[in-house]
């Protein structure tokens, strides 16, 4: 089960468990949110972040889904607190290519944080939409906002 | 080999994608519900008629075009007597999703006036209704909600036990005076089970009602006789039935598919075409519009050819011994619920939930082992949230399953909450 | 050899249908205009297919089921290339005719209130028209005869001059304020003659109407870029272009698909089902609905491939050679009439009548000399009455069909009126 | 070309171009009229037969087609002529038979006059409908007397 391990990283196994922003946060001030729903699985994910002028502030979220999608959800919430919106859209872009990539590009532990350990979700291509789930989600909502 | 004298094992040979290795480990597949694999016969069947025979059918005076016009019209014989019918009540189509839609737009273009001065018995108007089932597939649900949005119709829903068999009581007060429609299959595609038919289609006919039976799922599981379970209209796949993709069967009672006015139109299924208006074919062609699958119908008849070899009640023993096998193995595993856990007539195809891991979850680690069974709400989200859930994982067997594979699916499955360290 | 350097006899090594004897004679296949034959390339493809990586795609986690899935997806991206056009347009059907009629019945859902808010821009009021032509293939002509016998639209059509080509000055007069729908053929199945597509789409798209173009007999023939041609909707047939039956493309532009109602509905395509209501996907899985032709669409792009490595400006300017070589040589047959004759540009497709013998007796002859043409209306009924004729001869090659193939064709055909004891 | 000739006979190329009985005979009497088409080549015929009691008479028919449906008719015109209601029958029912034989079965001189020639025909099966439009006509016909 060695690929296996690989896609299944110890800290997916907790992150997927500990679930950092799980609980939405109440609709106040500036806020966008989005809902997201991957048709194949049935999985679905509504996030929320507040915005405090161009600076991602409590990201939030709600939603069922498999290990992997949950802890790209919980992952995303610790990386992109405080971050201004330019930045976390570049961020998404590069994380989308990286997963895209059948395992071409790495995730840089640097720019990605916990994050990176998704690195092997990218040759698992049914799995790519499962990690891209909470991202998706983000970029909808400030596009949106 | 099971007392029947059926051997899995050889029929796996016959299946030449089967002899792969999956991530290191013997492919189990189990995933037949969702399409099946094809045996060498079917392969052959279908290259012998592209490589020596292939012609359009019905068309051409020339040599290959009669031979391939006796060979499709051979192969909907014996299709059509695999599940108990007349050739001339065989449509084909692409597929059980297409058959159904062909029914429901066939009774939609009723109502809207289109058809012989038969059709006009097919007509709905507003506030007649139509019944399915919470069981059914997408394909049984959508072109219903279609219908009934354009045509004033109004559906009602079977509900279904916890163990999973159809709630015949309420089947019986839904079922009344406005019902024009019983649309169920034969055998869910989440569930296992073997539906009342006899039962559903008495009701369906009490109150003159057409009786519509999707057996995707049972076609290739039970030996089926569809003028004797009495219903109307009947679909089912080629692919899920060791046949090729894009084909499969519309069965209709004579009557039946006599009034019903064209769904696709064009080429081969008219007899005068003027620029503002057409006469159309007798059924089965009228239905049959544009360049049919020709080599996929042959293929279809040597898939049939093949379980007809195997025998489709030693198949159908054989599948009981396997589900009861699946049953009894999840059973014992802690955290696992099985969804529709009756004793009834099943094939071999359970669905089931990992307390504490998502399906997704569960079909990836049995992935790494080889194993492949399918994961999601499969095309059953009604079904689903009855169930309380939005996926499950389902396994599904062929005739190329052996007690084996069940073993090894068995076992993998009980190491699944170990691994994402999920206590009991 | 060509000067383009085609090379038509080493092609047809490639096809190993064509290297067998009819009737003691080798093979002359002049019918690919009804369908064509299949190279080894398109054989193996699906064949690999099948052996190696069938599953069902879209839904399973397991590897198998991925591995179809993107094997699946590069096909739809091949084939959507090999027209111009982006993957998110290109929607797989089964074939040309459930293309049209999957149109016109989104335009008719789009009418009976079906769909998102946009779709009610397609919506059809009493006495708006559908514009087609004389010309058509039964399948772009009953479709909208449905169409406009459930809506109340009124049917339009461009006659056609004696040689062969659209009247384009009566077609400016007929395309006015109230059409909404322009129908037309690339090449029509028996004229062989390349329609004028911008002058049609210019006239259309002045009106506001949806521009939709069949282009089964263009797409094997000559190089297309469906985009650059403006046509808002475009569809063509796999087994015609060296593929797989039961395959087919629906090319529509962006905003177009995006407004279209579903037409089949059922797994696959939705995002949410309750057992009243759905909601769909956009486009292109929105019109694909059920177990999708896979293999079929692998076939597919392998044959595409082939082309491509062919050249399609090659292909073309050898079917140029073919058909002048035709119909050069049928012209100096006494008694022998051209239906369209215009040295307009074409494909090497023509149909023919030959005085005092019936179309059925002069592809008999042809026959019983190996030579397979096609005898009969050719589902275009109305040209055929438009020429005076219920029948006639037709004639078409591949890029498979040699010059010796045409002369052994032709000289056959100049026997046929001593045959039957026609006096000239 | 000798499975040709086996096809088309002198006999019919002959009867292919007299065309005995055609030209439809007004509507007089009791009369038994049918359409046929085969809808693949577009080919039409109608046939109309007089009824004298249970006797045929005065078989006439029109319609285009090729020269196996056009000698067919015409053959079956002095076949059929002057023989009653049932007897017509059964005889359509065993020329069917034969031309559906592939070949196993013989159109009997003694039966069917110059109708066997058509013999050849039933090797053909793309022609067998080309043979049989005028005698389904007369079926129908009959049918509906
Ligand atoms: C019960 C049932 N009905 C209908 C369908 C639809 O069949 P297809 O996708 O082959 O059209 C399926 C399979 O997906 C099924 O299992
Ligand atoms: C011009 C044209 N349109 C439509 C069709 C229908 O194509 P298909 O029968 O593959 O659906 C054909 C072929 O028969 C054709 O030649």
């Amino acid at each position: 089960m060695s690929s296996l391990d690989g896609l299944y990283q110890e800290l997916i196994l907790d992150h997927s468990k500990a679930r950092d922003g799980f609980g939405l946060a109440a609709e106040e001030g500036a806020c966008a949110t989005s809902h997201q729903r991957n048709p194949i699985c049935g999985d679905e994910i509504t996030l929320r972040v507040r915005l405090d002028g161009e600076t991602i502030r409590d990201v939030t979220w709600e939603g069922a889904g498999c290990s992997i999608s949950q802890a790209s959800a919980s992952m995303l919430t610790g990386l992109i607190d405080g971050v201004d919106r330019s930045t976390a859209t570049a961020v998404i872009g590069r994380f989308r290519e990286a997963l895209r990539s059948r395992g071409t590009i790495e995730l840089d532990e640097d720019e990605f944080g916990d994050a990176a350990a998704l690195n092997g979700v990218s040759k698992f291509t049914a799995r790519v939409k499962c990690a891209m789930l909470a991202w998706v989600a983000l970029e909808d909502a400030l596009a949106r906002a | 080999m099971s007392p029947l004298g059926f051997d899995a094992a050889r029929a796996r040979a016959d299946f030449p994608l089967l002899s792969q290795r999956v991530n290191g480990h013997p492919l189990v597949y189990l995933d037949s519900g969702a399409t099946s694999q094809k045996p060498q016969q079917v392969l052959d069947a279908e290259l012998d008629f592209l490589t020596r025979t292939n012609a359009a059918v019905h068309r051409g005076a020339h040599t290959l075009a009669a031979e391939a016009t006796e060979l499709f019209e051979d192969a909907r014989h014996t299709v059509a007597a695999f599940v108990g019918a007349d050739e001339e009540t065989l449509v084909w189509t692409h597929g059980a999703t297409e058959g159904l839609n062909l029914v429901a737009y066939a009774i939609g273009n009723a109502t809207a006036g289109r058809g012989a001065p038969a059709s006009a018995a097919l007509a709905l108007r507003s506030g007649d209704e139509i019944v399915t089932t919470e069981t059914e597939h997408h394909a049984n649900l959508l072109p219903w909600q279609e219908l009934a949005a354009r045509t004033g119709a109004v559906l009602r829903h079977v509900p279904v036990h916890d163990d999973g068999t159809l709630d015949l009581p309420a089947a019986a007060t839904l079922i009344g005076e406005r019902t024009r429609v019983v649309a169920f299959s034969h055998v869910s595609n989440v569930l296992g089970i073997v539906n009342p038919v006899s039962e559903l289609v008495a009701l369906a006919h009490a109150v003159g009602a057409l009786a519509v039976l999707d057996a995707c799922q049972s076609a290739p599981h039970v030996p089926l006789d569809l003028p004797a379970l009495g219903v109307d209209l009947a679909v089912f796949s080629g692919h899920k039935m060791l046949g090729p993709y894009g084909i499969g069967g519309l069965y209709g009672r004579r009557e039946v598919l006599e009034a019903m006015p064209p769904f696709l139109t064009g080429g081969s299924m008219i007899t005068t075409v003027e620029l503002d208006r057409a006469e159309y074919l007798p059924p089965p062609m009228r239905f049959e519009a544009g360049t049919q699958p020709v080599s996929q119908a042959v293929g279809l008849a040597a898939a049939v050819r093949y379980l007809e070899a195997l025998g489709m009640p030693a198949v159908h023993a054989h599948e009981r011994e396997l589900e009861r096998r699946m049953r009894e193995g999840l059973r014992a595993i802690e955290g696992v619920r099985l969804l529709g856990d009756a004793d009834a007539d099943r094939v071999a195809l359970v669905a089931f939930d990992v307390d504490g891991v998502h399906a997704h979850d569960v079909g990836q680690v049995l992935d790494a082992q080889g194993i492949a069974v399918r994961v999601g709400h499969h095309c059953a989200q009604p079904l689903h949230r009855r169930f309380g859930l939005t996926a499950s994982v389902r396994a599904s067997a062929s005739v190329f399953t052996t007690p084996d594979d069940v073993d090894v699916f068995v076992e993998a499955v009980a190491g699944v909450r170990a691994f994402f360290g999920v206590r009991s």
